[in-house]
């Protein structure tokens, strides 16, 4: 069980420090799914089906897709993944050094800290389940996230919709 | 309504479907190799040499290795070589014939302009299109003994043509043979009328003249 | 009926692969079993699809009175009689395409991204052979039972984006980068539609599982009408939708675009060749026959028999038997429609296909709640179940064409 | 050490991977993608102290992560929206150049 963990551990942060570190912006979006599809792999190996189905749903089939789509339509050449200029090396030490002292207290916070004894047996939690405490204990969060979804597809929509009117030639 | 359109399309589909199985006027497909397809007659490939007698090709063609062909082909793909004797030809005239008469059909570009130029109707062009080989530099080019085919053969290839052609022939060896009974008999009344020191002026223009008719 | 359950023929495949197992030594027994499953899938649908490759063409012919692919015959060392040996119909043909496929060069372009190039091949089959995990072949034959089944479907055919994206832009080939885009404009268009039209059948049959699902379609009434999700009002709109969504998603004609051979030259395919190209050509049937295999399972009763006296018949023939069918039905829309244009192909993914689905769901919804309904109220139900699909088809259809004349054709009646 | 134990040290790894990509690098895709990564971090968190939490028998976590997933796309989709309107008025995404407030 542990070695699985770790294996999955290795692919997931593995590809995401890649794709942190790539200067290929379409390299690091497909690192990026490669890292969530760990993510869903870790929440398969905890036991959490549904969420490692919605996780892969949503990550590798339409997050990826909208950052894909990003790239390529807001970039100007190929010399857009160009080095990073002298200028960020200060940028990236210091992202560096913030990003590993935050990793080294909250790593030793987490190494020290005593949890409850687990159970031992994997919880078996049925998609019915699921769907039953969606509707019932958390109905109303689920209607705004419903409302949130909504207003954000529309607002992406507004936001990046050309403001210049359609030429009615266009319409068939 | 919308998608009536959809479901007419595919009644029609459908109907081929069915009908293909039980109408075979419906189908347009020829096998190839065991159907053979029926070329229209005016279908031309590569071009051949015609000889008189079948039985003896290479004594009857009725090239004269005037090498017309060979200037005028466009990608140069005839290869001639004049004989140095001569043989007499169906008429009986002698003529010089090829000793090499080569055609190298993968470059030939099918144009028929060796057809429309030779004087003697000795090239024409052929309807064998299944010409594959194994050896494309060899295999390709066709030499005097591949190329001649007896005037038979083209009269199965294309009837009309050749019979046009063998009119022409005909006429124009008929019209020879006169002139050359004329010549003969005005040889002769010229020989009679030795004794008598008329000239005859017209003679020499008349015989030109029929040899150009011969020619064209 | 338990009997029939229990029946020798029903059981064969399992008996077959537990004597297979036990032939090896105890510690391969625990993994041979899945891989038995694996190999089978693997072996009978790529069969399936070889032979779909040939039954396609001939039958594309047929539809346009041609008599496609009869050729292919056995090798001439074969010592079978010559008439055999001569054609066999063409049965051979895709074993030909095969050997051409494999012995071709291939060609990987100068400035292409050699990795991502290699890899979209390889992901697309990958992930399209992994949604064939939770299609319920028989009463028994399930490779794996998952309680979220239908959205590990969704979720592994999602991934054959990600391949068509990587593909295109890995070409580095101006054609093929626009390809993908189209491409991916065009799946992302019609994946909703496609799980808008299964939620339905999940609200009804309330659960995800795919093997739960068959078994809610498993009744007859009066013994000859079976309770398949199609023959009701919503189930069958949901068809409808998942039929034209999944023709959309396995790229095929009327949908073709990605690969408008007239407009892109081959779309993201354009720079692939040989065993390459071969694999992307087998994800798609693969994926063909794995949406066909949804929708068999989701609309069309899975393995259940479409009659009681029929129960005798082997479930996974009957499974095999619909999936035929159904590919064929895709085959015969390929043989007739032509290729819609890209804005037309969004326009009826969100302004036609979206809308109807989503009060499809609402449909299933009444269905639902007025389960108990008996009687004359029954048929209450369906006529209120059947309006709200017709009354918003016409009225969006009747939208969605004003202002064209009816199209005349000059070579058609 | 515990599988919990292991589970948020790799989850503490991976939110800080997310937030030195966001920090180090100045296009701002990849830093909305950092962002993205730093979600995710937390939600391997909630799906840990479910499975191996006191009250496994409630789907708490589950949930909680699918609402997560939810708002993170919902996030991703008008930021990258976001994106493309800054690139419409200053032909570059650089994060640097993003300096004038009027559009």
């Amino acid at each position: 069980m542990t070695a699985a963990l770790l294996l999955i551990a290795v692919l997931m942060l593995g590809s995401a420090a890649a794709a942190m570190l790539r200067r290929n912006l379409i390299h690091s979006a497909l690192l990026l799914v490669a890292s969530w599809t760990g993510v869903a792999a870790f929440y398969l190996w905890a036991g959490a089906e549904f969420v490692a189905f919605a996780q892969i749903l949503v990550y590798a089939g339409a997050v990826s897709m909208v950052v894909l789509f990003a790239v390529l339509l807001t970039r100007q050449s190929r010399e857009a993944d160009l080095p990073i200029e002298p200028a960020t090396v200060t940028r990236t030490a210091s992202a560096f050094a913030v990003a590993a002292s935050l990793a080294a207290v909250i790593g030793s916070a987490v190494a020290t800290a005593r949890f409850p004894a687990a159970s031992a047996e994997a919880p078996a939690a049925s998609v019915k389940q699921i769907g039953l405490e969606l509707m019932a204990e958390h109905g109303a969060a689920l209607l705004i996230v419903g409302i949130v979804l909504t207003v954000a597809l529309i607002g992406a929509t507004v936001i990046a919709s050309n403001d210049k009117k359609r030429d009615p030639e266009d319409a068939p | 309504m919308l998608g009536s359109g959809i479901i007419k399309g595919l009644a029609v589909t459908a109907k081929n479907f069915l009908g293909s199985y039980h109408d075979p006027a419906r189908m347009v497909t020829v096998e190839y190799p065991e159907q053979p397809t029926v070329l229209p007659e005016a279908y031309r490939n590569f071009p051949f040499l015609i000889s008189e007698d079948a039985a003896d090709p290479m004594g009857t063609l009725r090239c004269v290795s005037c090498q017309i062909c060979e200037k005028e082909c466009p990608p140069q793909c005839i290869v001639i070589e004049k004989s140095k004797d001569k043989k007499p030809d169906a008429t009986g005239k002698p003529q010089l014939y090829p000793l090499t008469f080569n055609i190298d059909i993968s470059v030939c570009m099918s144009c028929q302009i060796c057809v429309e130029v030779c004087p003697f109707d000795a090239i024409k062009m052929d309807k064998v299109f299944e010409v594959a080989v194994t050896n494309r530099f060899d295999g390709l080019l066709l030499t005097r003994d591949q190329l001649a085919k007896p005037n038979s053969y083209y009269h199965d290839i294309h009837p009309a043509e050749a019979a046009e052609v063998d009119e022409r022939l005909a006429a124009e060896r008929k019209a020879a043979e006169e002139k050359a009974k004329a010549a003969a008999a005005a040889k002769a009344a010229a020989a009679a009328a030795k004794a008598t020191p008329t000239p005859k002026p017209s003679d020499g223009p008349t015989e030109a003249s029929a040899k150009g008719g011969t020619a064209a | 009926m338990s009997a029939a359950a229990d029946s020798f023929l029903e059981r064969a495949p399992l008996e077959l692969r537990d004597w297979a197992v036990q032939l090896l030594p105890a510690p391969l027994q625990w993994i041979s079993h899945h891989l038995i499953t694996i190999v089978a899938v693997l072996a009978v649908f790529g069969l399936f699809f070889a032979f779909t490759t040939v039954a396609e063409r001939k039958l594309l012919g047929r539809l346009q009175n041609r008599l496609g692919p009869n050729r292919a015959g056995l090798p001439k060392f074969s010592i079978l009689p010559w008439h055999i040996r001569h054609k066999l119909f063409g049965l051979s043909q895709p074993f030909a395409d095969a050997v051409k496929a494999l012995t071709k060069e291939d060609i990987v372009p100068a400035a292409a991204d050699k990795v991502l190039h290699f890899l979209a091949p390889v992901v697309v089959v990958g992930f399209s052979l992994m949604t064939f995990a939770v299609l319920p072949f028989g009463r028994n034959l399930i490779p794996v039972e998952l309680d979220a089944a239908l959205l590990y479907f969704f979720a592994a055919g999602s991934a054959s984006e990600l391949a068509i994206f990587m593909a295109g832009w890995s070409s580095r080939n101006k054609y093929s980068l626009l390809a993908a885009m189209r491409a991916l404009a065009q799946l992302i268009s019609y994946e909703l539609p496609l799980i808008l039209s299964v939620v339905p059948v999940v609200l009804v049959a309330s659960t995800l599982s795919t093997s739960a699902i068959v078994q809610a379609q498993g009744a007859w009434t009066f013994g000859v009408l079976p309770h398949w999700f199609v023959f009701t009002p919503w189930g069958f709109a949901g068809f409808i939708i998942f039929l034209i969504s999944a023709l959309a998603e396995s790229n095929r004609s009327p949908f073709d675009l990605p690969e408008a051979e007239s407009e892109l030259v081959a779309g993201h395919l354009t720079e692939y060749s040989g065993f390459k190209y071969a694999l992307f050509f087998m994800a798609e049937y693969f994926g063909l026959t794995a949406l066909s295999g949804l929708g068999v399972t989701v609309f069309l009763g899975g393995w259940q028999a479409p009659c009681e006296l029929l129960y005798w018949v082997p479930s996974y023939l009957w499974f095999m038997g619909k999936l035929i069918l159904m590919i064929m039905l895709f085959i015969w829309v390929r043989g007739t429609l032509l290729r819609l244009r890209i804005d037309q192909l969004t326009r009826l993914s969100w302004q036609f296909l979206v809308p109807l689905a989503l009060l499809n769901v609402g449909n299933a919804a009444f269905w639902a709640l007025t389960a108990q309904w008996s009687g004359p109220l029954q048929l209450v139900r369906w006529a209120v179940s059947a309006a709200i699909v017709i009354v918003p088809f016409l009225v969006i259809g009747r939208s969605l064409s004003a202002g064209y004349a009816p199209r005349t054709y000059r070579y058609a009646p | 050490m515990t599988p919990l134990h292991l589970c948020l040290l790799i989850s503490t790894a991976l939110f800080c991977i997310g937030l030195f990509g966001a920090l180090a690098r100045s296009n701002t895709i990849l830093v909305l993608l950092g962002i993205e990564l730093m979600l995710n971090a937390a939600n391997i968190n909630f799906i840990a102290f479910w499975r191996y939490g006191p009250n496994p028998a409630a789907a708490n976590g589950m949930i909680f992560v699918l609402f997560s997933i939810a708002v993170a796309a919902a996030e991703a989709a008008v930021g990258l929206a976001l994106i493309i309107a800054v690139y419409r008025h200053q032909k570059n995404i650089r994060l640097q150049e993003a300096t004038v407030l009027k559009g």
